[in-house]
């Protein structure tokens, strides 16, 4: 484990929260996307 | 072919559907590689291990700023050209500048808490990206507020513009009312004060990752978009005929 | 009633809802303090909780003119009436939703924004408290005042006029428990009297608020 | 057994009274359709018997909980489904399945189409499917067929048919026939009210005239 | 263009038109800071300013969200974009109308509204001068928000969320001029800058807000 | 001459074209009445007309200042009196003298009462006096005589006929008959817009479907 000295607590909360919004943003993305197609595929089979 | 086409839907929908892995690998191994890069380099004498924040500091906020001026411009290719995708590309975009914005405004705010001994200081850089982050919220809430996607389009597309030329003049009003303590551009090529290279390069690979990421994000929201406004469309269709 | 509360929840949430602009109008009321009063923390501490507590005063008001007025205007409201719903629980529950959807939110968001105004650390969960203690009376009082204003064009404004002054107790003892909060003071006393003002308002406004919808069916 | 029955009912709009003088009664199986110029008063009868407004005098006698009141508007929320719409009221009104009040207005297949999406007439007949779902007997519809086609008041003129035959009664202000087989008509023209007359004054307007 | 002005200030000053709201609404906020604040003078007199700025701000923005509404529900909207009048002017003289009703009353009652607060006499002709100088930017800004959001059911807090960031450099130098004021130094310059933005924002926006008209009309 | 000419006219409503190909010219003392079901697009081809919306395709030529549109809606402000009402259309067209017009549609006994406190009819009638205001030739009227009982028809059909013989034109989209004598009837129901066709989507709805 490499040494984050002092500042260990706010390097992680840095990259913590960075990666709790990316993450969500792209978890958010995709799944709006998979919803919106299966939406479009079920209306385009009712005709 | 001219660039336009791109803007026809269907087009966008097939192009955008065989870049898009690309685009997300490129983003994957980019943003992973240089954060990663970037965690495990050295700490600096002066900072500490904190240096570490900037290569998600940066290059967010960096993507802050752009992804509002690609805004920008699709929001004026939208009112001049008409190109249906390009609306929607902007709307697409918006959450994700957003979350950028936060990110720097976030990342920045811990980084200020053993820099500067408190957690926010009305420094104009931060100043303006807090004002920056409420026009993304202005922005993005007109756009779920009008039902007529036309509309919406058209409404967005003046706001974005105005709110442009204020968020700029923000800037300088602010830099007026309070002079901050927040180091300038240091990727500027003024000599001396360049980043040494151990940071450098990992920073520029993790900005090289975050636009990628943006790029991937975008194209796949302006799908989602295109397929709701699909839906829609159909469903507007049936409900005349 | 718990169908109704579904309900609000749901439309509050759904595109066009207009779920978190009340968070967004407090940030950028937390936000424009600052440029009025200027930046130094000095300037922002001794001004913090007052700021929050009128920030969140307004927001929550401001996000209640349209708790009735857009049922009114579809109709919804005429058939709740009629529906086997007290009209007082449809207050109260309406109150509880909005309540919910917009001064949960500020609750949580306060303590962030308290570090925008510099607001002390050992202050935060006094405001947090009061605000918690507090909001109930706010959204109530303010349900009240929607359904005075209900049929009328310009309700916006005279919203406010009518339910701020009925604000001022509430506001006056919140921020006492956070000032308090503040200087380690002891905030029992402003506490247990802003429960006694939530728990009467919440208690009895509903009926006053229900006399006024029916005047303004008829 | 009655329904409803209203003697001498005056109904007041604005602060002065539109009509006076109301009386009949409402059995089960019964349909009265209310006629009369525009502003005669109808809308304001109908809110009077659905108790949204007071009655200035007269009595109106029904159980509790007996009346289903639809009104111009229809009261559907734009960004619910219809059937988010439709399960909405029935939980109101305790619980009835919305999927026979859907079936019946043929909307089974819009089930899950924003209310906001819906055209006009289908909108109507989403509002019109709520009086299924409240189980009341007594349905009080102002204008049911506005904006509905041909076809879908003929299917509507069938679901009223269905609840009387069930035991239940309607009345309806409406201009256009419906072919409701033995329904009775009430003309209010003749109940106009005439000002001066009427012990109590029904509002400011009527006080100081 | 001037028929509109005179029925539009007729209109305000009518029963119902809710001229003085906005100065009630200021005097409330006005009233709320020191309850949120606490009383004493050296609390107040610094933020003095920046509180009369933010509170002219907000009236001035809560009056605001019906003056195209009110046109656009009766119809008159329509009639006056087909009407001999460029849709530019219309906006212009709108927000004139509303400058008049209301940032004029705003800007007489400061003054005395700054006793409350306990501005410094020396600031309180400069607060005049800034107030004079910006608020006919508030209320061209306004304008634009209130035609962006005139066909939506729920515009009051949108229109406060699109409209208060580009109130920011307005209540900027709005601010430093009385602060600079106040401690007798000299105002030139946010003078000159807010004189600058004010100038650019009367003549530019109500293009932009009479496309949104367009927009919303069609 | 000819005061309005249409050409190949799309126009569209929700982001949809909803009729196509009209093509119609008006020449002073001609009027026409558009006809066609409810949703047809009556509405949304006045309001092209007269400007409010764009066109999707075709065009349309009339002066400068042809065109006086009465909509729906009156454009009446409840607080001030009927006259203050008309003053201020006739001001912001140029001065028109507002009494004739209060004559003609007979309101010169309301002309000192708020328009908030006049009745349906005397509402829209005042709205149709403002047309006289206007000293425009082209008269757009969408559904004037709604609220209208039978003898303002009759006073309205007359200004209209008045109007033509003066050299003025008028369309109308009306279900009623008004009487009026030689006019032309132009039937929406053929030119409905048919889905699919057009190079240049009218809105979203048409791009993406
Ligand atoms: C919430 C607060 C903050 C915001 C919004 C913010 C914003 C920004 C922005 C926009 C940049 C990019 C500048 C450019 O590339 O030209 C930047 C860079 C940087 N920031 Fe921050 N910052 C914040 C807090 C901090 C703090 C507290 C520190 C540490 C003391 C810090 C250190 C840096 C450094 C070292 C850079 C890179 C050097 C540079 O490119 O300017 N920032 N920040
Ligand atoms: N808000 C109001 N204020 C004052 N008077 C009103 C109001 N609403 C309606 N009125 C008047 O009350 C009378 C009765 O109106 P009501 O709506 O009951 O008539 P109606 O028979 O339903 O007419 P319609 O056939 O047009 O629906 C009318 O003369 C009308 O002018
Ligand atoms: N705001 C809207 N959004 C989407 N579609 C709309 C909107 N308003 C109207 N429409 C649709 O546009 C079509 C044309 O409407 P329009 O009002 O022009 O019809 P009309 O012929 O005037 O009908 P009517 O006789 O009822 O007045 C209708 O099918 C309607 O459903
Ligand atoms: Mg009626
Ligand atoms: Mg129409």
């Amino acid at each position: 484990m490499i040494d984050l000295g002092k500042y260990a607590g706010t390097v992680l909360a840095a990259y913590g929260v960075s990666a709790v919004l990316l993450i969500g943003l792209i978890w958010q993305s995709v799944a709006a996307n998979a919803r919106a197609r299966r939406a479009l595929e079920k209306q385009e089979e009712n005709g | 072919m001219s660039i336009w086409e791109y803007a026809n839907p269907v087009k966008f929908m097939r192009s955008s559907g065989a870049i898009l892995p690309w685009v997300v690998a490129g983003a994957a191994v980019c943003t992973i590689g240089g954060v990663l890069w970037g965690f495990l380099t050295p700490q600096d004498y002066k900072q500490g291990a904190t240096v570490k924040i900037v290569f998600l500091h940066v290059p967010a906020a960096m993507m802050a700023i752009n992804i509002w001026v690609m805004m920008l411009v699709t929001s004026l290719i939208w009112l001049i050209r008409r190109h249906h995708v390009s609306a929607l590309a902007a709307k697409a975009a918006a959450p994700i500048g957003a979350v950028m914005t936060l990110i720097a405004l976030m990342t920045g705010a811990i980084w200020g808490q053993p820099m500067w001994g408190s957690w926010w200081e009305w420094d104009p850089r931060l100043t303006s990206f807090l004002i920056l982050f409420l026009f993304y919220i202005g922005y993005i809430a007109l756009w779920a507020a009008v039902e007529d996607p036309d509309s919406a389009a058209d409404l967005t597309g003046v706001l974005c513009l105005v709110g442009s030329v204020f968020a700029l003049l923000s800037r300088y009003a602010v830099l007026f009312w309070n002079q901050g303590l927040h180091q300038g551009a240091s990727l500027s090529v003024a000599p001396g004060e360049r980043m040494s290279a151990v940071y450098r390069y990992p920073l520029y690979l993790s900005m090289l990752g975050f636009l990628l990421l943006f790029l991937a994000l975008v194209l796949i929201r302006t799908r989602t978009e295109i397929r709701k406004r699909r839906l829609v469309a159909l469903q507007a269709r049936e409900a005349r005929a | 009633m718990l169908a109704l509360l579904k309900r609000d929840l749901v439309l509050a949430t759904r595109a066009g809802g207009g779920f978190g602009l009340a968070v967004a109008f407090f940030l950028i009321l937390c936000a424009l303090v600052p440029f009025g009063v200027g930046p130094q923390t000095e300037a922002l501490r001794p001004i913090a909780p007052g700021i929050l507590w009128v920030g969140a005063l307004l927001s929550c008001l401001l996000s209640l003119d349209r708790i009735f007025a857009l049922d009114h205007e579809d109709g919804s409201l005429d058939l709740l009436a009629t529906a086997p719903l007290p009209l007082e629980g449809v207050v109260a529950i309406k109150a509880l939703a909005h309540w919910l959807t917009t001064s949960l939110p500020l609750i949580v968001a306060a303590p962030v924004f308290g570090l925008l105004l510099h607001l002390p650390g050992n202050a935060v969960p006094w405001l947090v408290v009061s605000l918690f203690i507090g909001t109930p009376a706010l959204s109530v009082l303010g349900a009240f005042g929607a359904a005075i204003t209900v049929g009328l064009r310009r309700g916006g404004l005279l919203l406010s006029l009518l339910v701020l002054p009925l604000y001022i107790p509430t506001l006056i003892f919140g921020t006492e428990i956070v000032r308090r909060g503040a200087q380690d003071a002891d905030p029992v006393t402003p506490i247990l009297f802003l429960g006694g003002i939530s728990a009467a308002v919440v208690a009895l406004v509903p009926f006053a608020a229900a006399a006024a919808l029916r005047v303004n069916l008829r | 057994m009655t329904l409803l029955s209203v003697t001498d009912l005056a109904v007041a709009r604005g602060g002065m009274r539109v009509v006076e003088g109301v009386s009949f009664s409402l059995h089960p199986g019964a349909a009265l359709i209310l006629r009369g110029p525009n502003g005669i008063g109808k809308t304001s009868l109908l809110r009077t018997l659905a108790g949204l407004q007071p009655a200035v005098s007269g009595s109106i006698e029904h159980d509790e909980d007996a009346i289903a009141y639809a009104a111009h508007a229809d009261g559907l929320k734009p960004a619910l489904t219809a059937a988010e719409n439709l399960r909405f009221w029935a939980d109101v009104f305790g619980g009835f399945p919305i999927e026979a009040a859907l079936e019946a207005m043929e909307l089974t297949a819009l089930a899950d189409r924003p209310a906001g999406a819906l055209s006009a007439g289908q909108k109507r007949r989403l509002g019109l499917a709520r009086l299924l779902v409240t189980g009341r007997p007594v349905w009080m519809l102002d204008e049911p067929t506005v904006s509905l086609d041909a076809q879908s008041v003929e299917r509507f003129a069938r679901v009223i048919g269905q609840h009387l035959e069930a035991g239940g009664a309607a009345i309806l202000a409406t201009h256009i026939d419906l072919g409701l087989t033995g329904a009775d008509v009430l003309d209010l023209t003749p109940f106009r009210a005439r000002p001066g007359q009427g012990a109590r004054p029904a509002g400011f307007n009527e006080a100081f005239a």
